[in-house]
């Protein structure tokens, strides 16, 4: 077994974990102090799912825009469940965030004066979201990545697998991971953890995410004490392709695209966010520009309807781009054309994209304070496995790539500064720790156990998340999902993989990112069931619980691991030092209010 | 694996320094306009319509392909039909025994640019001293 | 870092282009130029017989007209062409020329070169198509 | 506004043969056939998949986004590296064979090392360079730097690079000496250097400017017939070879 001793692992090479690292390199160039950083990444770091990122990065940035707009926008786009001091910073440090990408040389789309271009995006008042035409997460994620480069300080640890962290007296003394080239182990030492591990859009059957979103860094964080917090809040996307899932960008809906249902009818004036707006001249919180959960919602409701059409075994709406004329179309989302031709052969210049919601985002994650750090000493997280309070139950599109920065950078700082006054634990410790996870990996694959299939688990997994935690939720199908989730975590325990190869071995790895799964599935249906009231995107079908309620539920779910029996939850307060709760309102209803 | 290895380290880069590329490279470029735009035609006109009797009797008589040769425009043209050409044909024949594993790139290099050099010196040579002549 | 399963591959087998059609072209396309030095080699024997005097000229223009010297130079002609072909797409992508900061399409500058290899044709004509 | 017409959903039974090498149990590289049920959807990663969860949980490669722009999942089908997401089985008739991306060592089944690949990323200095910024950057007046959308679109289409190693497996100079740079690494500096915001051409000139840098690059082209993403390395690569030059001359004459 190997051990490597740095002053700082950053668990996660997507964006949020690019810019830890380089914000850590900076911090200690500043402090002074020399460090050395680990940057380990199950996969190699382009391949992070901050690469399929489509639509853009919110700031600040016209001289009309105000710091006060974008706030408002984040705290009601999250219906009141956000941290405000949080939101306070992270919209003061959004513009230069982004400056900082410009100047590391993103390739951001211009305007004829050579000025960077911003387009609109769902639920906010105003264009602000900087963009690099319709690929911006596969733009900042190689800036991030080659600009990492330049610091020597950084080493990387590709393809290495985090299994867990290693904690001593509620400080994190180090991470164990598998390379996943030879299948040895690999013991990394240090005074300061960054977790950036992104989502766990996986958890569920249809999403727009990459196989590599599991929750990972959130289950190991939580298996060690760290609350999972507002886990419920599962952001659908309402553009998703059919059969796939794959992501078809808001930004065709700021570029003017609009949404059909099989009648041609824009549906979405009968929710609550009309009046329609003319063809061609999106309005900022109108129609096709609401938020995602808004209008995920609007689909359940078509659905019922018998308004909906099909593609496949699906039922679709439509999303048409024609109006726009093919010039734009193939300026503004050259993507969005490719992705429809090549998966489901329909090409938007011609015709309607028929889509639906899926899985998107996961607003719940670690828990932090305002600066990223976990109730662990030294434990810090940043990105989607976060929840510093950014997002609350549902979030803004193009907030979180802005969040990946602004907040990677502040958790690579923080790190760094710890590191500076902290010395390495005795590595017995992390020794002691390793053999744990050494036994347990033996154990999956000591072919003993069930015969049971791991595959089998996960699909019933996916299954249940989706019934149970999908758009509209009741009591009774969140019961029966937490259930069979419980369920499925004991059958986990027999579970052993087919292949016990040491190199290279996929089926191992899936089946350590299931086990993770189940542990947050856990916690998210735990969230929803209690949660006994309808905020964004969590939304009841249930009698009486079809309304927020913040007499008793202004309060975050904080869900506590219990090994193998039941998870705990906990409520705690909110932060809602600058803005009370006022009704979330859209379309002409937010008229002279200030929502 | 895969941690960041301090890429050639800059002295090391500079002694690999390929300064003579660009000459070879420029000539081949210049040799592959030639070859492509004026070679048909020549190829066309010398070596096919005149041997098969298809040009007028007097076109190339000795007399008019002497004049025609051995003078300041015959210098240009066999710059462009023989010597640019074949410093293209050097630098594909190089790189083709590279292709297929044939030799040795340092040694093939030398020959074939030589060989080129050579024979270019010997044609403007000989256009010079008909000139002279 | 220990890597014991990896390695550098050995370098391809000097057959490698026969898999594919696109690397028996690009062959093709190499070897354009072994015609081509035949041809360079008649021209230079040709300018020797000229400095001989007018009996070699003939000699040289008699061998010329051997089938399979002017089988072979018929190939030379097919293969400038061919190199042309492959030659003039590849310009446009080594040196985009742009006008007013809009890049000239691809296919206009193909054409202009094919316009080049006529008018040089017709210069020749004008030089050679008359007594 | 139907858009029915498009999928037809028959399910038709295909075979495909993939090149298995699992170093722990066998030093020598076979091929295993599987037989699986597909549609006209059906991406050769979703068969994969299909075979890894249904009739062989053994078998390795690599994958992630599924929507072509991560880049994880390049193989060989029937000898051209092939995006296996973006590869649909309806566009095959008869033999699918799948091996593992060319001239890179295998690790196990479709799993190349991709080491040297990301070595020669490296070696170009892939970043911005702009040693003496017009406006020093400061966090509490944060500007940027002005581009033109026509500056933009000089060095745009290099910027689309995912990184998929595909070009690598087509280009036979890399084949035969893995020294060479190669066409992703070299387009990237390419990207930089046009880029209107940097300064750093003469910095990677020096990696650019040798053998195994542009010029062993002969033009096969081969590199960007298989972009997924258009991204022409070809005509990158030999964009830097005039630039090369330029810069060899330009030293020459400063002496
Ligand atoms: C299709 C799509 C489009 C989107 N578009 C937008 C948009 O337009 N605007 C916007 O603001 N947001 C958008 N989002 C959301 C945003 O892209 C993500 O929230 C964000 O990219 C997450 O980044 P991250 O750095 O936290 O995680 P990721 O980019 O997912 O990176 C996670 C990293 O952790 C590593 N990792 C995970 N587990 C382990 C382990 N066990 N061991 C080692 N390493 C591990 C992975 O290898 C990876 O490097 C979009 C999301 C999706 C799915
Ligand atoms: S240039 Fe194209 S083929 Fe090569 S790595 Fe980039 S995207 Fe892949
Ligand atoms: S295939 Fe190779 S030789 Fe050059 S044009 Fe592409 S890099
Ligand atoms: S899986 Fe990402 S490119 Fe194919």
């Amino acid at each position: 077994m190997q051990q490597r001793d740095f002053d700082i692992v950053i668990v996660g090479g997507g964006g949020a974990g690019l810019r830890a690292a380089i914000g850590a390199a900076e911090q200690a160039r500043e402090q002074n102090t020399p460090q050395r950083i680990a940057l380990l990444s199950k996969v190699y770091p382009m391949r992070s799912h901050t690469v399929a990122a489509e639509g853009g990065a919110a700031a600040v940035t016209s001289a009309e825009d105000t710091h006060q707009a974008h706030f408002d926008d984040t705290v009601s786009g999250g219906d009141w469940l956000v941290e405000q001091g949080v939101v306070d910073y992270f919209v003061h440090h959004a513009y230069q965030e982004l400056v900082q990408m410009e100047r590391w040389g993103c390739p951001w789309s211009r305007k004829e004066d050579g000025q960077v271009q911003v387009r609109r995006f769902g639920g906010m008042k105003t264009a602000r979201t900087w963009f690099a035409a319709d690929k911006t997460g596969f733009h900042m994620l190689h800036t991030l990545f080659q600009t990492s480069l330049k610091y020597p300080e950084i080493e990387r640890f590709d393809e290495y697998f985090v299994l867990d962290l290693a904690v001593h007296e509620g400080a994190v003394i180090g991470v164990i991971a598998l390379q996943v080239a030879t299948g040895e182990l690999t013991l990394l030492r240090a005074k300061a953890v960054v977790m950036a591990t992104g989502g766990a859009g996986r958890l569920f059957r249809f999403n727009t995410n990459a196989g590599i979103v599991t929750g990972d860094g959130m289950a190991m964080a939580y298996r060690h004490g760290v609350a999972l917090r507002d886990m419920e809040f599962v952001q659908y996307h309402p553009t998703g392709l059919p059969g796939s899932g794959i992501l078809i960008t808001e930004a065709c809906r700021g570029e003017g695209g609009i949404l059909l249902n099989k009648d041609g009818y824009r549906y979405l004036q009968d929710y609550g966010l009309g009046p329609e707006t003319p063809l061609g001249k999106p309005e900022n919180k109108y129609m096709e520009l609401g938020p995602r959960d808004k209008l995920s919602q609007a689909f359940w409701q078509e659905q019922q309807a018998g308004r909906t059409g099909k593609f496949g075994d699906s039922d679709v709406v439509y999303l048409d781009l024609r109006h726009l004329g093919e010039t734009y179309i193939l300026e503004r989302l050259p993507f969005i054309c490719e992705l429809a031709k090549s998966y489901i052969n329909v090409d938007p210049v011609k015709e309607p994209i028929p889509i639906r919601p899926a899985v998107h985002y996961t607003m719940g994650g670690i828990e932090t304070d305002p600066q990223c750090e976990t109730s662990i000493a030294g434990l810090y997280a940043a990105g989607e496995c976060a929840s510093v309070g950014l997002h609350g139950a549902n979030r803004l599109g193009s907030n979180s790539l802005t969040e990946l920065l602004v907040f990677g950078r502040l958790a690579g700082e923080q790190a760094s500064q710890r590191a500076a006054q902290t010395e390495w634990a005795d590595s017995r410790l992390l020794e002691a720790q390793a053999d744990l996870q050494q036994a347990a990996l033996a154990r999956l694959c000591d072919g003993e156990g069930s015969s049971e299939s791991w595959v089998d688990l996960k699909h019933a997994m996916v299954q249940a998340m989706e019934s149970g935690c999908g758009i509209y939720r009741t009591e009774e199908s969140m019961q029966q999902a937490l259930n069979t989730i419980r369920q499925l975590r004991a059958r986990f325990n027999n579970i052993r993989v087919n292949d016990t190869s040491k190199v290279f071995n996929t089926e191992l790895l899936e089946c350590i990112e299931l086990g993770y799964g189940l542990d947050i599935a856990e916690a998210s249906c735990l969230g929803a069931l209690e949660r006994r009231e309808s905020r964004g995107a969590h939304q009841r079908l249930d009698e009486g619980l079809q309304v927020r309620d913040d007499v008793n539920y202004l309060k975050h779910s904080q869900v506590f691991y219990r090994g193998d029996a039941h998870a705990e939850l906990r409520w705690q307060d909110v932060d809602t030092r600058f803005s009370a709760p006022a009704e979330r309102v859209y379309g002409d209803a937010a008229k002279g209010g200030k929502a | 694996m895969n941690v960041n290895k301090p890429s050639v380290s800059q002295h090391d880069a500079h002694r690999r320094q390929a300064y003579d590329e660009p000459l070879w490279w420029g000539l081949f470029s210049a040799g592959g306009v030639c070859f492509a735009v004026i070679m048909p035609a020549v190829i066309l006109f010398i070596a096919v319509l005149l041997p098969l009797g298809l040009l007028p009797a007097e076109a190339l008589s000795y007399e008019r392909a002497s004049g025609l040769l051995f003078s300041i425009p015959g210098l240009l043209f066999i710059g462009a039909a023989v010597c640019l050409p074949l410093f293209h044909a050097a630098h594909r024949l190089r790189h083709g025994l590279f292709d297929l594993s044939l030799g040795n790139d340092t040694l093939n290099k030398k020959v074939m640019y030589g060989l080129a050099a050579l024979l270019s010196l010997l044609a403007l040579g000989m256009v010079v001293a008909g000139m002279l002549n | 870092m220990d890597k014991s399963t990896l390695q550098r591959l050995p370098p391809l087998k000097r057959t490698w282009w026969l898999k594919h059609r696109f690397f028996k072209l690009y062959m093709v396309r190499e070897a354009t130029v072994l015609p081509l030095v035949f041809f360079i080699l008649c021209l230079l024997a040709g300018m020797i017989s000229l400095l001989q005097g007018p009996d070699s000229w003939q000699g040289w223009v008699a061998f010329m007209g051997a089938p399979i010297v002017l089988l072979l130079n018929l190939l030379a002609l097919i293969a400038s062409l061919f190199h042309a072909a492959t030659f003039f797409v590849l310009f446009p992508r080594v040196m985009p020329l742009r006008i007013a900061g809009r890049s000239l399409p691809d296919q206009a500058i193909v054409a202009g070169q094919w316009a080049g290899v006529l008018v040089v044709a017709l210069l020749f004509l004008w030089l050679f198509g008359r007594a | 506004m139907s858009t029915d017409h498009l999928q037809t959903n028959h399910f038709q039974t295909k075979h495909i043969s993939v090149k298995r090498y699992l170093p722990d149990s066998s030093a020598e590289p076979y091929w295993q056939q599987y037989e699986l049920p597909v549609d006209d959807s059906t991406s050769l990663l979703d068969a994969l998949n299909h075979i890894k969860e249904q009739l062989d949980s053994t078998l390795s490669y690599r994958w992630s986004c599924r929507m072509a722009i991560c880049g994880s999942c390049g193989v060989m089908v029937n000898g051209i590296p092939k995006l296996g997401c973006k590869t649909f089985l309806r566009d095959y008739e008869g033999e699918i064979r799948i091996e593992p991306l060319s001239h890179f060592p295998v690790q196990r089944d479709l799993v190349v090392d991709m080491e040297i690949f990301l070595e020669h990323l490296a070696a170009v200095k892939p970043y911005l360079i702009d040693d003496n910024p017009v406006k020093p950057y400061d966090p509490k007046a944060p500007e940027t730097y002005q581009q033109s959308p026509e500056q933009l679109a000089r060095y745009k289409q290099f910027a689309n690079c995912i990184n998929c190693g595909l070009c690598y497996s087509a280009c036979p100079q890399f084949g035969l000496n893995p020294e060479f740079l190669g066409p992703a690494a070299l387009t990237l500096a390419h990207r930089y250097n046009l880029d209107s915001r940097d300064h750093g051409t003469k910095q990677r000139m020096t990696e650019l400017n040798r053998h195994e840098g542009v010029w062993s690059c002969t033009f096969v082209g081969f590199c960007s017939k298989v972009c997924p993403k258009h991204v022409d390395p070809a005509a990158a690569v030999n964009q830097s070879k005039v630039e090369s030059a330029k810069h060899t001359l330009i030293a020459l004459f400063k002496g």
